[in-house]
């Protein structure tokens, strides 16, 4: 394994050492592991996001105005714990109550669960918005059910400005849900990550294949599939999403996102190719991010989001965000 | 302070059972990562470590006084420590158990296994998983059932908390051809099957580390 | 080799395609490979960059107000050509003249160098300023010279903010050259990048090497080293970098960019450490950004950038940039 | 329209030196990334492959009339295709011969040997290499002489070509103990040494190609 590490365990603590240097605009709890805004807005709705390592930007780099309040960081591809996040919403919450954004993971849902319960003791109102975007996994609630993946970076930054607002905690978790419910994600893996604490590949992938479908901790998707060229793995993306949801007739907001180990360049090609996909089938993208948003550590591949906006949910995308990772306006 | 074969669990007995529980997953640490690996995310090993590790750290720091306070000690330093699926679900069953057994000095087996049958509800109820689902709970739940029955015949502690740790054994293996319907496992559909569940795994072990920890100090 | 691509000899044309359709706030000149601002601000100077591709974000994602005018894009790491360059400044200069930055590879030095020579014979006054800043390289006269890095994005972003607010060629060639002088870079590969066209990586680095001091086309650097704990190869860096250069007494501007390949996650980590030994030897710094900048393909690895800030170029720093990498007050 | 030995190249035989050019880069283009990769960024096959295709399909949609413009045409499409350190050079290279042929419509041993020493001090001007720095002039600039020689000495067009081609593959594997002072290969330091020279080895096919392409035409 090689990595730009000093030791396995210390990865997260350390990492968030370089998180407090460079952002001089947030606060870094080293004890509870959470990043926040330095100096929390009154009155506003809470935006609380969280979950494992190894997925950065998610969820730190999106701590600041016009997105999340704070952001607990757990252990690489682990959930984070409730007093995390509990000391998260005391640290942030003004009053106006806080939303959670969570990944639908059982550890993340698990552990937010906990931290509901805790933070409602405290006396602190909490809604959650759980997003379960991965049209990869067959939905079932037999199941643990559809993994949260790219969607996520879209309700924070909708929701949050909701929040930035004025918008109260029901409305800003009524945007939140419209924004799940409406957003869907594939993603491709052309190896596999490595884990800093085992040090070596999550799984297997033979030069000539690919995980079409992966989750963002190296879970497996649909097909192993032989390696393809970039505009065939674009329509398999696109089809996928195509394939279980409506997208016509509403603007769109698509995120070609890295999985962390494919260079930019890449990135705008795979774009290139699913513009034009999504041109062909009548679909009108009105904003795109194309980038590192959500990772998996080193893993090479990409995933795609697509979210059937409409004229509200553009207006909060537009709105001033002002963070590590996402900035405009601002 | 070494207990005695009087069929009741001691706050010493606890901490031997925590201590054992830490030694035996730090040992095991690699090969659940490895089953984690197979069929979840490769952290359950490492996860669980960091939890046996934080108990037995803080119990050394802070020893409780009675059978309540070690047991919701063991679990908060769980849930905040460990992470992922397992860290709330190990959390609810040591925090249940507390709330079950309140300020006890000692524990008999009849406390004890009813303690244990409240961990395992709170686990059934926060994670919503069944018998069958490929988790933990397939290890757990026989181990509770083994528990109650030889409570209610009357066994000896140690023979009791020996079938229990058989009836966890047993759980264990029975997730192998399991299709995991709960947890990350889960979104392998069928490729979950012909996998032993981590987090079952690491069950037995706790269950079988009370069990040599309550042998070796009476024997 | 996996890589989300088509055709090897396709990967820029078809990348190019996605950066059009990403951004519509850029013109993209397909037959002559520029990148350009849609709409060029008349009377101002024009910045105009390129070099090979397999850098991005560098140069095109430093396209627009407040940074470049226009980037020309070569093959993957292969210098841009003069007709490339000219025709930028044909579509991007508006009477103001154009500065050209250049990195300091024989290939862009020769390229920039005839089409320096036909724009003026087109009336077009052209300035250029050239970054070596990689002090892994001797410098000497009588070779190829330090080669230019990161220092090249800070370069682009203060002299962009310069033109932008109106100041004459002379000026923003002055404040270009001052920061060209005053900046320094060191990088480090974990791996090799591997090129489309060639489909193999270009050198061999085994599992438990590093290759201190590397270029970002994959040139050696100072030393093959065992692989060592971030934290020292954070201190060969700082220390290679500061004994070139004297960063005491100055406000600094700090960039630790990722190769491509390594995630965000160990770059903070890194970047912890190069901030608590530049404390320790009493350096302040100024400014800080931290994520993939100048790249190298999908290269594990990263580079450090100290740039001798003054007020002047803290203030045209802090202005309004309106990238696609690089955004702020704006 | 075959040549015939009588001492001038015509657009024709120019015409044949270019595809016989890009035929041999086509075929050699890997082993020149190769040798570019030892002590370069490995492009250069890939780089110059790419202008003598260009080359090749612009004299053919765009048959130039006289040598010059046939030079000229060929230094264009090389220097706006190749990229790189060698596109800039063998651009120059060619749009000096151009300039200093003229419109000539053929070219005598004499007039082509000064026009390839322009040619070359073109090269050296742009990229003010010495010989001995390991670059392309060190297969170049002895092909160069090599040929004004000749000239001087009246020896036959083809023989001429032939002590060209055979000075330059002279001059290119002394470019192996060098160590490299300019271009990408002087970050190597030392290390450069014990390499052929890639921009060298291209030359020699360029030079060897006219001699090729000439001898085959006359027969
Ligand atoms: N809903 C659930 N109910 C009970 N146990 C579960 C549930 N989901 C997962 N588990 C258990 O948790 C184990 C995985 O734990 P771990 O790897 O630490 O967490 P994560 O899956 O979040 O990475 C599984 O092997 C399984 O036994
Ligand atoms: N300053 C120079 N003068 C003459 N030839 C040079 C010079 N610099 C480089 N070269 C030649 O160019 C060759 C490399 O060409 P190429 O690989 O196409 O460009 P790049 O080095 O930009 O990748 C070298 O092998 C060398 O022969
Ligand atoms: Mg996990
Ligand atoms: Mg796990
Ligand atoms: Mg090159
Ligand atoms: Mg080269």
């Amino acid at each position: 394994m090689k990595k730009l590490i000093d030791a396995p365990s210390e990865v997260l603590a350390d990492a968030l050492k370089g998180v407090a240097a460079a952002h001089p605009e947030l606060a870094v709890d080293f004890a509870a592991r959470v990043v926040a805004r330095a100096t929390p807005k009154p009155g506003k709705v809470a935006l609380i996001s969280g979950g494992g390592s190894g997925h950065e930007p998610l969820h730190s780099g999106f701590v600041g105005p016009g997105m999340l309040d704070a952001a607990c960081a757990g252990e690489v591809f682990t959930s984070p714990t409730p007093d995390q996040m509990l000391a998260a919403a005391q640290t942030v919450s003004t009053g106006a109550g806080a939303l959670f954004i969570v990944k639908n993971y059982t550890g993340d849902v698990l552990n937010f669960e906990m931290a509901a319960e805790l933070a409602d003791a405290e006396g602190i109102a909490v809604k959650t918005v759980l997003v379960a975007d991965d049209v990869a996994v067959e939905d079932s609630t037999w199941t643990a059910g559809r993994r949260g993946v790219g969607t996520t970076v879209l309700v924070e930054k909708i929701a949050g400005a909701a929040a930035e607002e004025g918008a109260d905690l029901d409305a800003v978790h009524a945007v939140a849900t419209r924004v799940a419910e409406n957003g869907r994600s594939m993603g491709v893996a052309l190896t596999s990550a490595t884990l800093p604490s085992v040090g070596k590949p999550s799984f297997d992938l033979p030069e000539d294949e690919i995980e079409m479908g992966v989750g963002i901790h190296g879970e497996p998707g649909r097909t192993r599939a032989p390696l393809a060229p970039a505009s065939e793995i674009a329509d398999t993306l696109v089809s996928a999403i195509l394939a279980d949801h409506d997208f016509t007739g509403a603007p769109v907001i698509a995120m070609l996102s890295g999985l962390g180990g494919t260079p930019l360049i890449e990135l705008y090609l795979v774009y290139g190719a699913v513009a034009s996909l999504l041109e062909q089938r009548g679909i009108t993208v009105a904003r795109v991010l194309v980038g590192d948003y959500i990772t998996s550590l080193d893993m090479a591949g990409c995933s795609l989001t697509l979210l059937r906006a409409d004229d509200e949910m553009l207006r909060l995308w537009d709105a001033p965000v002002s963070t590590a990772a996402l900035r405009w306006g601002a | 302070m070494t207990g005695t074969e009087d069929g009741r669990l001691t706050v010493d007995d606890l901490t031997a059972w925590m201590l054992r529980f830490d030694e035996r997953i730090a040992a095991e640490a690699e090969h659940l990562t490895e089953l984690d690996s197979a069929i979840g995310d490769a952290d359950h090993g490492t996860n669980i470590a960091r939890g046996t590790g934080a108990v037995r750290r803080r119990l050394a720091d802070a020893p409780p006084g009675d059978a309540g306070a070690l047991l919701k000690s063991s679990g908060m330093a769980l849930v905040s420590t460990v992470g992922g699926a397992s860290g709330s679900l190990y959390g609810t069953l040591f925090l249940e158990m507390a709330k079950s057994v309140g300020p006890a000095p000692e524990l008999d087996t009849a406390v004890l296994a009813d303690a244990f049958r409240a961990g395992v509800a709170g686990v059934v109820a926060r994670g919503r998983a069944e018998p069958g689902d490929k988790t933990m709970v397939d290890a757990l739940q026989p181990a509770a059932e083994a528990l109650s029955v030889a409570a209610a015949g009357g066994r000896p502690l140690l023979e009791s908390l020996r079938a229990a740790a058989a009836a966890a054994a047993v759980g264990r293996d029975a997730t192998i051809p399991l299709v995991a319907r709960k947890g990350r496992a889960s979104y392998l559909g069928e490729r979950s099957a012909d996998h032993l569940d981590p987090g079952a795994t690491s069950a037995a072990i706790l269950v079988q580390a009370l069990a040599d920890a309550r042998s070796e100090r009476v024997g």
